[in-house]
This record gives C-alpha cells, structure tokens and sequence, in this order.
C-alpha cells in the first residue's frame, strides 16, 4: 500500500507538507463538498502523509472537490489541503493505462471544423 | 631514512559554558581523539579574536577550530551569533585570499555533546592531515 | 669611452649577470622595479622606478641578530654573512647622488655594518636621462641628468650604449665586459648632453632654489606659521618616506617566535605618530611637529651635519606618490626664496 | 568635466564666509602641476579666487578630514561633498565621529574624476598642463608641441567607472542636481576573483600584496579607519609592526584592516586611489561587502545615519560559517 | 616578572596513568618565571592544598599553575587556596590535563607531551594575569513591579512581607487585572473575585506598598541594584486621597454612554466610573475623551454632587522619579483580535463571544448580572458551542494567529462548559477540540468530570465556518471521529481565542534592555534554570508576560520572582565577576561599536575632557562598562576595532600568549 515514490512526487508538486498537520479537521469542517466526498481533506492529508495513495487514485473523490480553497484558507497550519487533491487528482490523469478516449478513435469523432485546441484539451480531459 | 609521521597542530577555542564542558564530557566518558588538538578557554566564542586566529596560523598552527554554545543556547544570549557572522566573513576572506578553507571551522558543540566533540576533533585532525602543512598563512621566523 | 651596440644588450647583461646578481629597472603593469635580470628580462627606459634602488644597501628589513631560548637558557646568534657581488644597472643620476646621502650617515664612525657589507659588494651603473618628466628637480641640488655619476655612467641613444667608469669598481666591471665593448669617442654623448640640457631648461620645476635653506636657517625657518597650513592635509602615512631615495630612519624591534627573538630594524617614518617614541612618549606630539621634521631634516639640519649637502635628490617620487599631493617642492615654493630670508 | 562649474562652488564659499556662517571652506587646492590637488582649509576670499580648484581631478574624500578639523577650528566648516563622499559622511556620523551642527555640506553632483595614471599611461611621462574641457582632455607634455586630446571617459579612475551612486545621502544644501543609486557592476572583479582556482587567488595575492611597503596611505586616508590609535600602531596590540616581514605579515595587515571596517567601509576607493604600489586593496573590502551583501542583505554603509552594521547585528536564521562556500566548488 | 609555582596533581592514576606527571613538572621547571615546580598525588586534597599554601610563603610565589582536572571542577577551589596563601584569587591558572588530556589520550609519551604544552600555555598565560577585585554597587532596597494583576500583586505582597518596599504600577485604574474579571476558577470552581479581592485589599494595605494606578512607566535608567525610574501618573481628574469612592458622582454623571471596559464593551459606563465595586484603590476616574467638562468646559455635575471635593477637572500628568533596585515585569496578557478570524463571523454576531465575555455574561457583577443570556436578543441560549484553538498552534498566517498554545483554554472552557450545563441542565453545550491537553494537579479529572458527570459534547473537530441564519448561528464543523460533517445551529458561539503579551510590553522591553522572543514574550536567562530572571541583571519575570500560563503557576512564578528579588535586595552590596570588559578611555573612538552587541545594555558613553598626547585638551565621547552589569561575554573586545575594549581574565594579550605557547 505504501507507494512512497508516488508520495514524493505528490508532495514536491503540491508544495505541500502534510506532516505540518495537526489533525484539527477544519479543512473538512469548513468543506462545502464534504457530503459529496468519500475521502475528506483532512483525510487526503493524512492518507498520503501516511503513503495510502491507492484508494484516493481511484476515488471519485478527486473529482468533487471545487477547489473553493476554503480548506488552505482556514488552515492554521498552512497544510493546504486543496493543493494536496489538486496532486492526487494530476497524479491519476497521467495515469496510463485505463484511458477511456485512444487516440485512434479521434479521426473518426473530430470533422474539418473541430478547432486543434478543443481535441488537445479533450484528449487530456477523457484519457484519465 | 625513516620519514616522520606529519602531525598537525590544532588550536581549537572553546567557549567555557558549552564546548568547553562538552570537551571535558568526551574526557569524562574517555572519548579518543588526537593530541594534536590543544584547547583554549574563552568565556564565549564571541571572544574569538579574528587576530588570535590569524595569530596561531603565524604560530604555526595547521588548523584552527572554533567552538560554541549551539545558536540559542549562548550563556550570554547572543554571543555566538556575532561570531557566527563574524567567522563566515573572515573565513570567506581567508578563501578569497587563497587560503586553503578546510583549515578553518566554526563547531557548535553542547555541554553534552561529548561524542560530538571528539568527533569533530577526529574529523577536523583527519582534514588538516590530509591537506598537510599551513604553507599559505605562515611565519617562517616561527618554523623552528 | 666604450660603446656597444644596443642590440647587443642580451649578450652584455648575461655577461654581467655571470659572477654577480644583476638587476635592472623592468616594466610591469603597475610601473617600473626593480628585478633580478634573466634571460627575457627588458631593461626599461622609464625614470623613475616606483621605489627607489636604496633598498639593495638599506633594505626595507633586515635581521640584524636573533636570540635562541630554551626554557630558561638564551643564546646569542649572528645572523650577518657575506653579501655577495651585485651590479644595480641603470640607476639615474638622482638616486645615484642618494647614495652619497645615505653614505654619510651609514659609512661614517660608527660605521653600519650591514650597510657597509652591501656597499662594498655593490657596483652601480648609471644612465643619463633623456627624457626628464615635470617631477623632476635634481637640478636644484646641482645634480646633472646628463652626467650621472656611480661606478660606472652609461648614454643610451638610439643605437648604441655608450660606458664610461668614475671608479676602481667601475673600471673593473668594463674590464669584465671588455670583450663586449669597443673604444669610442664621445661625440654622439655629447649630442645627447646637449639634448638633455634643453629638456632641463623646459622642466617646470627648473627655477626651484635652495635659497632661504641651508644649515644655518634652523632659527629662520622653525617658527613659520606656514608649517601648519602646508601641513594641514598631511595625513601621516609613511610613502613620502618609504618612496624617497634618501630617507635612513629606521626603527629596531624584536619579534619573539616563540623559541627565541629575531631582532631586526624595518625602516621608519618621521611622519608616523610612534615614531622614536621613548619612555616619555615622543618627541614631536602633533602632524605639523612631524611634518617640519621632515622637511627640516632634508633641508636643514642633514647640511647642517654635511658639509652643506641636501638630503633630497629631487628624484621627484614624492610628487607622484603623495596621497594628498603634499611635497617637498610645495614646502621650498612656500617657504624659501631669497627675499625669505 | 564637471558640470558645476568651479565659479559657481567660488562663489558660494566666498558668500557664507563673509556672511560669517561659516569659519573655514575645506576644499581642494591647486598644485603644482594640473592635476596634484591637495585639500586645503581656505579661511579668505583670496585665497578661494587664487587657488580653489574644482575639476576632473578632485577625487580626494574630504569627510575624514572633519574629525579632526571640527575639533581645531572655531565655527563651522563648509564642506563640498561629491555623492560618494556624503556616504563616508553619514558612516562618521553614526560612529559619532564629528559634531554635524558644526559642517555645513554642500553637495555638488561629478561626472566621475579621472586617473592621473592612466592619463600618463596615454601620454606618456612629461606632463606640461592638462586643460579639462567638455568631454576631452588636452595634454600637453614636454616633449611634443601639440596637445594630445584624450576621451575623459577614456580615463576615468576604475572607482567611477564602477560608480555605486550619484546619489547625495547627506545634505544641507545641494549645488546643482542629486542623481540616483546606480546599478554599478562593482562585484565583477570580486566575482572574477572567486571564480578562479584557490591556487590562483593565492597566486594574484600573493603578487598584488608583495608589493605592500607597509606606508598605511590607505590605512591612513581610509574615512572608517578613525581609531585614535590604530592597532598596527600599538606595541600593545599584538600585531603592531611597521614592515611587513613576510607574506604572512602582508595578509595580517591588510585582512585585519579590510575586516576592522567591514559593514563599515562605503567603497569611496581611497585606498586603491592612494597606494603608492598600485595594489587593488579595494577588492578586499568589496569582498566583504559583496559578502553582506549575499550572506545578510544588501547593506550599504553610509546611505543613512544611524544604521546597524551588519557585524554589530545578528538575525537568529544567519548563514552557518560551514555553509558560505556552498555552491562554490573552486 | 612573576614568580611562578606550578603544581602537578595525579589525581590518582587518573592523571598520573597516561602522564609522566614527573616529566611535566621537571620540563615546566625550566620555564622563565617558574620558580617553584612539584607534583603530588591529590593537589586538591587538603594536603595538596597545604602544600601550594606553604610554596607560595616559602618561594614568594606571585603567580600559580595547576595542571589538574578541569578548571570547571576545581577552579573555585584553587582560587580560594590562593587566597589563603595570601594571593589574589585571580592569579590562579588551570592547565587542563585530565578531562583534555590524560582522559582523552592513551599514550604516555603523548599524553606528557601534551600535558607540558598545555602547562607552558597557562605559565604564558598566568605572566599576564593581575589582582582583581571584584567591583561592588550599593542597593537601593526598593522593587518596583510593573503591573498590578495577580502576578503583580503576589509579587509585591511576598517582597513587601519580607520588609522591603514595594511600588506597582497599573496602567488602568484599578489593579487586579485579568483575574478580577473572571468568574469562577478551574479547577476549584471557586470565586475569582473572593479570592483575589482580599489580596488586593492586602496590598492595598500594605505599609510596604505602594500603588501607583492610571500609571505607566516612561524611562528606566540605571542597572542592578541602582534603577532610576520614570512613572507617568496619568491625570484621572480626581484627587486620589480625598476620594472615598463613594459612587455618587458616577450615578450623577449624565454622560452614560460609554462602552465598559471592564465588561469588555458588552454594558456602558459613565464618563466617570470606578472600573468595578472591589476596585483598588477605590476611586473614581473620568475619561476625558467622554467628560464633557473637559472636552467642552459645559457641565460640572460631579463636582458638584462630591461632598469631598475631590474633583479636579485642572489635574495634568505627574512625572514621578524613583530608584528601585529590581524590577519585576508582570505585564499579562490579553486575548488576540478576532477580526481577522471572518469564519467565526464574530464581526457579524453579537452571540460569537470570546471566553473573556463569555466570564463577564457568567460574572454575578457583569453586564447580566451572571444570568446566561445571548448578548443579541437577551434569550436564554438553548445551544451552545465552545470552538478551541481559536489562533492557538497556528502558523499559517502571522498577523491572523499565534504558533504557540496558549495553554489555558482547555481548562477554562471545560469550566465553561460544566458551570453551563451545572446552572442550565436543558443547554445542549458542545465543545470541538484539537487536542484536550489537561496536565496540572486534578486538572484531567476535572475535564472528566464535564464530559462525564456533565455531559459535554466533546468532539474531537475542529469548526470550519459559522454562519449567522435568523436567529441562529449554523455551526459546520468536522466529527473527526465519526467521520461526519456537523452543521449545528447553535445560540451562541464560545472563542477560547489566542492569549498574547500585552502591547505595553515590547516598548518595555526595550527600556529595560531585556530581551524578547518573536512573540513578545520576555526571555528568561535559562529556560530551565532560570526561569524568573531576565538575561538582564535585576530585571525579573512575573506572570503571563513570560509565556501563558494559568493563576495557580502564576501565583507560583510571582512568588519565585519575589523571592530572587528579595535575594537582591537583601544584599547590601553587590559583587560582580571581576572578570569583565574595561574600555581604555584613551584610545576609544566612541563609534558605538561595542555597545551595540551587548546583550546586557552594560556600556554607555560619556562624553569626558581629555588631555591627549598631543598637549591638548579635548572633550571626547568614550565608551564605560558599568561592572555591576557587565557578564564578561567579550562579545564587545572584538567589535570594537581599536583594541580599546579588553576583557579582564582574558585579555587578547593573556589568549596570545597561549596561543603562543602551544604552537611553539
């Protein structure tokens, strides 16, 4: 379960340093999306302070959080939590291997008018 | 003809509250490290003298190792922490002149820092040996 | 007279070189020393070196005995030895009469030892100058370019080296490079005399006298209120003495090495505010006391004990030198003059 | 050439002298020559017609002079202050060197002041006159009828041409325009220096500080070397001597002397203007202000009264003494 | 030229195993100066020290080295030998040849070597040693303690029970600081105002007190035992001792309107109070920002209601000088601003509250006469949220919170929190925290007992946001345990917000040349050792001003300060360590140098007439270091770039010389 590469990395992109945490929960206290989120901010702190990446690749958690940044404006700390999720959440969009969009069925979606730009940034977004 | 083992001089200044007791502590606990080092007392290492270093660089010291009270932890507060700056300003003059920058060192070392005392003093012997004699910063009249 | 052709040079001053340490004025960025010549070593034609060639008899320091301690005991060490031969090539004519100055104050009872042993180990060669600059003043102590004295007086010109010996020594020297030389007449040193002499009379300094000085103007000059303003900016550095050709002061200290003491003399400067300081303190308390001194001794009290010789050679290094451009010809300018006294 | 004319600076001190508000005009004087000015007290308006002199060649720092000359004379001195000297004048007043109620400082702008040496290394020896005119300088030697016209900019002293400021820090009144802290490329050689081998540093040094004759001009002209007795001069010190022996003795002198006034020294020059040996001690001085600069922040002696020099000051987060070279493999 | 003995102990085989103790003392013989030169087995035995008494008679010894243990184990005792030889103490040099050398090293050829060196090292040095005496200062037998809440006034009533005379001063009008607004205490339960009123009573009674209220202290001159001290007494417009403080002219003033500070702006005053009923001393104030008198000259009411004519609308400020000789630092706290804290919206409601109010709204004499009621509607709150840490442990953003814990608010709001639900069993109270940190006698027992007995919510989770909706305030916060997020609508909102130094503090500080940390509280001279001293000699530390704490470590720390108080005041003299800096007039250049890496503020300048040795006379500033205060650090020796400064005991020439020695 620990996958300490995949931590490092996590932590030098983020800029954040999760074992500046003191477990006070604010960051999920003050979370608009906490209902919505199997995994909460404090918990991605903690999980990948801890190098329990694995489940928060796969959570759709990832996906609920607004990056409101309420969480790393409250933190007394200054862990801040967003940018931890912002990580995690690059870290399984470069994830290779379960993309659901191949390049080769582009050609066959995209016509003479379809912009370079929008297939760029739809490539990015759907080959998760 | 039987070359003689080069051994090097070392004056090393200790500051009487911390480093000092820390070099008594490696005694106490019977800590080796080489005779070559002589210790001086001074009551702080803010008493350090840029002169007095120079001084047993003339004298025909090899190496000169200064030693302190860990910053904060100066008896008198601040000491170390103008010799701090007063040694990275000497100490990088000494090298802008040439002058071989392993010879020189300042050392934090606690009260109970025995083990770290007699470390340093092994590491500091063993890089001044390894440069050999002070030939940049020496006083033939001193060389007997 | 003999000559030799300048492309010659090399050949000569390896001959030279041979039995005796050679050394000659040698250009380098920060101007003209100094140096042992070797093989690839280019005599400059500059004037004035930056220090002057006193420093071969009367260098800046020397050992003069040691003492050797162990635990309680001391012994005595005499450090002299021999000097050995030397040759000071292309010296100008005013640090060429400097050496009669330091001559009368290291030569006569008790004579300096360690000066005599240089003097008498050490042969100088002259040269005429052909180019005098604005500093230049010998001609107010009656010293000519032209005619540079030494062992040995040297006329450079355009293609040859013309030699003439003063002395036993100097006859001695041509002798050695005999081979190197050949007979000639003096025509074309004569050329160059006349030459120097209508430089001379451009020189801005050429009607600066000695009048209102001398041995016996101690009275007229002590109490002028001149004093304090020309010393005014003095700073009280050592460079006007350390650079002149004729300053002999010196100081003697002991420097304990820690087995023992090394006793040496290091020259000294009347400018300096520890100067011939003695239990009471010193003698001269204030810049303008040390100031006069100085003056005072070139132009006053030096005559005063010589026979009416000057103890400046008007070299002009100070003019150069002076931080504050403070000198010698400003203090003559100020203070003497016939209607002065 | 100057931009303020030496009428107008003249003028000025003619006025305040006889208005009685000041007593003395410390101010530069002709010499014998064009170019070998000394700095005079000028205490009549004659005096000030006939010899006062402000041109290329007034590069001497007048503010160590106050220490001594607000001791000696009644009333105030008016002092003319290029922008570098007003910071060695503001260092003396934090170090309470002088009473400030007794100076009046005019501040007059320079164009830089030019090398009396490079000029001859342009010329030739033989100066006869030197007329400093709008950019250029006629030279006039003894040995060609023509004047020789050189570039002033061409000859201008090292020290200028890497000006810190023109800048006037300190103040009564200004003659003339102020200008601005310039972004000077003063640390090039210093630089260049630390760039090189530790083998090579020692060799330069070794050269340059051979030539040393121990005659203190740089000590001496030096506006922060003021102690009343220095400790070369002390037989007491431990150091004292008036020669220098040896290499060792050479480096003793001249480190102690670059350290005594780091965090102190404003870079005026004077003492790599002053040496009789051409030495460029200025280096080691700008070493430790590069230093400073790097280790503690930019710190500039002298750009205003009463500031904590950084080797009377600490922070808690200082730079280890192991930790300056990092980064320098040489 | 000395006469020196050098002396060679064994000590035992500790030394004399690795070292030819006998070589070291034949070689050391030779040295110039050594008289006299003996080894024996335990030099500092009393046969050891008989015998150096009776070297020093027999070879007129001036000067003596002992190669022994450190100096830091037998220097005292040597020096003392000394003494009863008739030699000054301080001509006593130690070679340290146990400890840094026969300990360290195995050989003995090595080791005596060694041990000869570092002998020749203390000869050279002991050559250069002088007589020193210690130097003494008188003591003015006076404290002064700045600041007249709980740590103040323990302070001053221990010093003033020792018989000496002690001054407070309080910058408000009343002394009793924080502890006389509180309501009940942890974790006793019992009334701050009944136990600290008599004290205040005590202290105002007190002969050997005296208060200086409505005054702050504006210079401080001087040093250890010889303070000169500047109090500001504020005008108060009300003559102190013909006030009886009998309220009438409060109850008459017509200008009401004026936010309490006692009750921390949640009720108004007059603009002439008394700042509560058990105030000490007992006498009214007027505000003269809110006097009408003396902002428009028009009224005059209180004048005329005072029987005692006690009035005086023309007082000005008085600047009283005094001589102390200690000063006790007991400054306080207060709590943070809450203004930067917007997700606690304490700027949008008047039911979030700090703890401070939440005590005045409990306190019998507060706003509410100690009824439990929502300061907006004045309804009884039904819920209530207690939120920890508010700017405690924080180090996201300075100017928002403190990094420290502030160390009182887990037990204050478990007070709170009980004495809630102990008056109104039907309040719902819940408590998030971070951490419960409870360590003090019975003090997690009482924390217990609120969660067990009372039935507080503890939840371990920290509020994120509060949002005020109608008459509710929406709590959302995270249960870290359940893993839930909260949304609680609750009537009120407690802060236990950050407690820091009182402002007054920093400008303090630096009259008194005592140092800070970044948070501003004062530093002690060792955290452990020292604990109520000041690095700065007879400036003492008393209460929260030296980091938080709650009363009963308080009460403890007023009266440790007190009694290394009465330490010094009970001396007659003070003697220093001879071993200080001494500055040589003559060649001091005034550049301030020195004086600016003193920790201790030891030198000041003077500006004296010379004869210099050029003849004249000259006025010139130098530097003097003042031996009472002066710790010999030598920190000033180096700073200073003529050599002026020395230190005494280790002078540059004395570490020279050693450094001669050994590398000879």
């Amino acid at each position: 379960m620990n996958n300490s590469f995949l931590q490092e990395e996590l932590i030098r992109e983020s800029g954040v340093n999760p074992r500046k945490c003191m477990r006070c929960g604010k960051c999920s206290g003050t979370c608009p999306a906490y209902e919505e989120m199997e995994y909460h901010p404090h918990q991605f702190v903690y999980m990948v302070e801890t190098g329990d990446i694995e489940p928060l690749l796969n959570s759709e958690s990832l996906y609920r959080c607004l990056s409101c940044f309420a969480c790393v404006e409250r933190c007394p700390r200054g862990v801040e939590p967003a940018k931890l999720v912002e990580a995690v959440r690059l870290a399984a969009v470069r994830k290779q291997g379960n993309n659901s969009l191949k390049a080769d069925d582009i050609p066959s979606l995209s016509d003479e008018e379809t912009p370079q730009q929008l297939l760029v940034s739809a490539f990015r977004k759907y080959s998760k | 003809m039987q070359v003689k083992e080069y051994k090097p001089l070392i004056v090393a200044f200790c500051c009487n509250w911390c480093s000092y007791a820390g070099a008594d502590l490696a005694g106490n606990n019977r800590l080796n490290y080489p005779a070559d080092v002589k210790i001086i007392r001074v009551p702080c290492s803010c008493r350090v003298n840029p002169m007095f270093i120079l001084r047993a660089f003339q004298r025909g010291a090899d190496g000169v190792i200064l030693c302190g009270c860990h910053p904060g932890d100066c008896h008198y507060t601040s000491g170390n922490y103008f010799t701090r700056r007063r040694m990275a300003l000497l100490f990088s003059m000494l090298d802008f002149l040439g002058i071989e920058r392993e010879r020189t060192r300042v050392e934090w070392v606690s009260a109970a820092e025995g083990a770290k005392f007699a470390a340093t003093m092994n590491d500091f012997v063993a890089t001044v040996t390894a440069l050999g004699e002070n030939k940049r910063l020496e006083d033939l009249r001193c060389k007997k | 007279m003999r000559k030799c052709s300048l492309s010659a040079q090399d050949t000569l001053f390896a001959k030279l070189a041979a039995d005796a340490t050679l050394y000659l004025p040698v250009d380098t960025a920060d101007g003209a020393t100094y140096q042992k010549w070797e093989s690839g070593k280019v005599w400059s034609d500059a004037l004035n070196t930056n220090k002057s060639p006193k420093e071969f008899f009367f260098p800046q320091m020397e050992d003069l005995m040691a003492f050797k301690t162990a635990g309680k005991t001391i012994e005595l060490i005499d450090t002299r030895s021999e000097t050995e031969d030397f040759i000071v090539f292309g010296v100008r004519a005013c640090d060429a009469k400097s050496f009669e100055v330091l001559d009368r104050v290291f030569l006569t009872e008790p004579q300096d030892s360690y000066y005599a042993n240089r003097r008498a180990h050490g042969t100088i060669v002259t040269v005429a100058c052909t180019r005098p600059i604005e500093t230049c003043f010998c001609q107010t102590f009656g010293i000519d370019a032209a005619e540079p004295q030494g062992d040995v007086s040297v006329w450079k010109t355009e293609t040859d080296l013309y030699f003439n010996a003063n002395t036993p020594r100097g006859e001695a020297l041509l002798q050695k490079i005999e081979g190197l030389t050949e007979e000639a007449d003096a025509s074309a040193v004569e050329a160059q005399k006349e030459q120097i002499q209508k430089v001379l009379k451009k020189l801005p300094l050429k009607d600066l006298t000695t009048d209102g000085f001398g041995g016996d103007k101690t009275e007229a000059l002590f109490d002028r209120p001149e004093w304090k303003t020309l010393s005014e900016a003095c700073l009280g550095c050592g460079t006007c003495t350390f650079v002149c050709p004729t300053c002999q002061c010196y100081d003697i200290k002991d420097f304990s090495t820690g087995n023992g003491v090394v006793r040496f003399r290091c020259w000294d400067s009347c400018m300096y505010s520890d100067f011939t300081k003695m239990a009471h303190g010193n003698n001269r308390l204030t810049q303008v006391e040390r100031f006069r001194q100085r003056f005072m001794h070139k132009l006053v009290y030096y005559p005063a004990n010589n026979d009416g010789l000057y103890s400046c050679v008007g070299c002009g290094r100070c003019l150069a030198k002076c931080p504050i451009s403070m000198n010698i010809v400003k203090v003559m300018k100020t203070l003497g003059g016939k209607e002065t006294c | 050439m100057q931009k303020i004319s030496r009428e107008s600076l003249v003028e000025k001190a003619i006025a305040m002298l006889q208005a009685h508000e000041v007593s003395a005009v410390l101010g530069w004087k002709k010499g014998e020559f064009d170019y070998d000015i000394t700095p005079a007290l000028f205490t009549d308006a004659e005096d000030l017609q006939k010899n006062f002199v402000w041109n290329d060649f007034c590069g001497a720092n007048f503010s160590k002079y106050l220490v001594e000359k607000t001791r000696n004379i009644e009333g105030k001195i008016l002092t003319f202050l290029k922008p570098c000297d007003t910071y060695s004048f503001n260092q003396l007043l934090t170090e309470h060197r002088f009473d400030r109620e007794k100076v009046y400082a005019i501040g007059i702008p320079c164009e830089g002041m030019v090398d009396i040496k490079k000029i001859k290394d342009a010329c030739g020896e033989g100066i006869a006159s030197i007329a400093c005119e709008e950019d250029v300088l006629k030279v006039t030697t003894l040995y060609e009828d023509a004047p020789i016209a050189i570039e002033t900019e061409t000859v201008l002293a090292e020290r200028c041409l890497a000006c810190k400021s023109k800048k006037h820090v300190a103040y009564d009144e200004l003659l003339g325009e102020t200008g601005e802290v310039l972004e000077s490329n003063r640390f090039d050689e210093v630089e260049r220096l630390e760039a090189m081998t530790a083998d090579e540093r020692f060799a330069f040094w070794q050269n340059e500080l051979s030539r040393c004759i121990r005659c203190n001009a740089c000590r001496d002209v030096c506006p922060a070397c003021t102690c009343e007795k220095c400790v070369f001069d002390n037989p007491n010190s431990g150091v004292e001597n008036k020669a220098a022996a040896n290499s060792f003795e050479e480096k003793l002198f001249h480190i102690i002397r670059a350290f005594h006034v780091a965090g102190r020294c404003t870079d005026c020059g004077e003492c790599s203007r002053v040496c009789p040996q051409q030495i460029p001690l200025h280096l080691l001085n700008r070493k430790f202000i590069h230093d400073i600069d790097r280790f503690y922040g930019d710190y500039q002696a002298g750009a205003e009264v009463g500031s904590r020099a950084p080797l009377v000051d600490y922070t808690l987060d200082d730079l280890e003494a192991s930790e300056i070279f990092e980064g320098r493999d040489n | 030229m000395q006469r020196i003995g050098v002396f060679v102990c064994w000590c035992g085989s500790n030394i004399a195993g690795t070292v030819d103790v006998q070589a070291v003392s034949d070689a050391l013989k030779n040295e110039p100066g050594v008289v006299f030169s003996t080894n024996y087995q335990y030099m500092c035995s009393q046969a050891g020290q008989d015998l150096i008494v009776d070297a020093v008679r027999e070879h007129n010894l001036t000067g003596l080295v002992i190669c022994s243990c450190s100096p830091r184990m037998h220097e005292a005792t040597f020096r003392k030998t000394a003494q009863k030889a008739g030699l000054n103490p301080y001509m006593v040099e130690i070679a340290n040849i146990r400890e840094q050398c026969s300990w360290v090293h195995k050989e003995m050829e090595i080791g005596t070597e060694k041990a000869i060196i570092l002998g020749k090292a203390a000869i050279a040095k002991v050559h250069l040693n002088a007589p020193l005496t210690p130097g003494e200062s008188p003591v003015t037998k006076r404290a002064l303690v700045i600041g007249g809440g709980i740590a103040g006034i323990q302070t001053a009533l221990d010093i003033a029970d020792a018989g000496f005379k002690v001054d407070i001063v309080e910058k408000l009008p009343t002394i009793g600081g924080k502890m006389a607004q509180l309501d009940k205490t942890f974790p006793t339960l019992d009334c701050a105002a009944c136990i600290l009123t008599p004290k205040m009573v005590d202290v105002a009674q007190n002969e050997n007190v005296r208060i200086f209220s409505y005054s702050e202290v504006t210079e401080v001159k001087g040093f250890v035992g010889n303070f000169d001290v500047t109090i500001k007494k504020n005008a108060r417009y009300v003559k102190e001792d013909i006030c009886t403080g009998c309220g009438a002219c409060v109850d008459k003033c017509p200008m009401k309107k004026n936010p309490n500070e006692f009750n921390l702006g949640m009720d108004n005053r007059p603009a002439i109070y008394i700042p509560f009923a058990q105030a000490v001393p007992k006498v009214a104030t007027i505000d003269p920002n809110a006097c009408n008198m003396l902002k428009n000259g028009k009224c005059g009411l209180c004048a005329r209601v005072c029987t005692a004519g006690a009035i005086d609308y023309t007082q000005k400020d008085e600047y009283i000088e005094e001589k102390y000789g200690a000063i006790v630092v007991a400054t306080g706290y207060n709590p943070i601003s809450m203004d930067k804290f917007d997700e606690f919206a304490y700027n949008q409601s008047k039911d979030v509250i700090t703890s401070l109010e939440f005590e005045r709204l409990t306190n019998a004499a507060g706003p509410t006469a100690g009824k439990l009621l929502r300061p907006s509607d004045g309804k009884h709150p039904e819920k209530i949220v207690f939120v920890q840490c508010v700017g405690s442990r924080c180090d996201a953003c300075a100017e928002k919170g403190k990094e420290y814990c502030s160390k009182i608010c887990c037990m204050y709001t478990a007070k709170h929190a009980m004495l809630t639900r102990d008056k109104y069993p039907d309040t719902e109270v819940y408590v998030f925290y971070i951490d419960v940190r409870t360590p003090g006698k019975n003090f997690d027992e009482f924390y217990r007992r609120a969660v067990e007995e009372y039935g507080v919510h503890y939840i371990k989770g920290m509020v994120g946001k509060v949002t005020p909706e109608g008459d509710k305030l929406i709590v959302q916060a995270s249960d870290l345990l359940a893993d839930k997020q909260l949304k609680i609508d609750a009537d009120l909102v407690v802060l236990a917000a950050a407690i820091e130094p009182d402002k007054s503090a920093r400008p303090l500080a630096t009259m008194l040349t005592a140092s800070m940390d970044t948070n501003d509280f004062f530093t002690e001279a060792h955290p452990k050792l020292r604990p109520v001293e000041s690095p700065t000699a007879g400036v003492f530390l008393s209460g929260c001003c030296q980091g938080p704490k709650d009363i009963p470590e308080t009460v403890s720390q007023a009266s440790a300060a007190a009694a290394k108080v009465i330490g010094l005041l009970v001396k007659d003299k003070l003697t220093g360590n001879p071993c200080i800096a001494s500055s040589n007039e003559l060649m001091c250049n005034g550049c301030s140098s020195c004086e600016r890496v003193c920790p201790y503020g030891a030198i000041t300048y003077v500006d004296k007439e010379f004869r210099m040795p050029d003849r004249t006379t000259r006025m010139r500033r130098v530097a003097q270091v003042n031996p009472a205060v002066c710790q010999g650090c030598g920190a000033c020796t180096v700073a200073c770039p003529s050599g002026a400064m020395d230190l005494r005991g280790f002078s540059s020439s004395q570490i020279m010389a050693e450094v001669d020695a050994i590398c000879k």
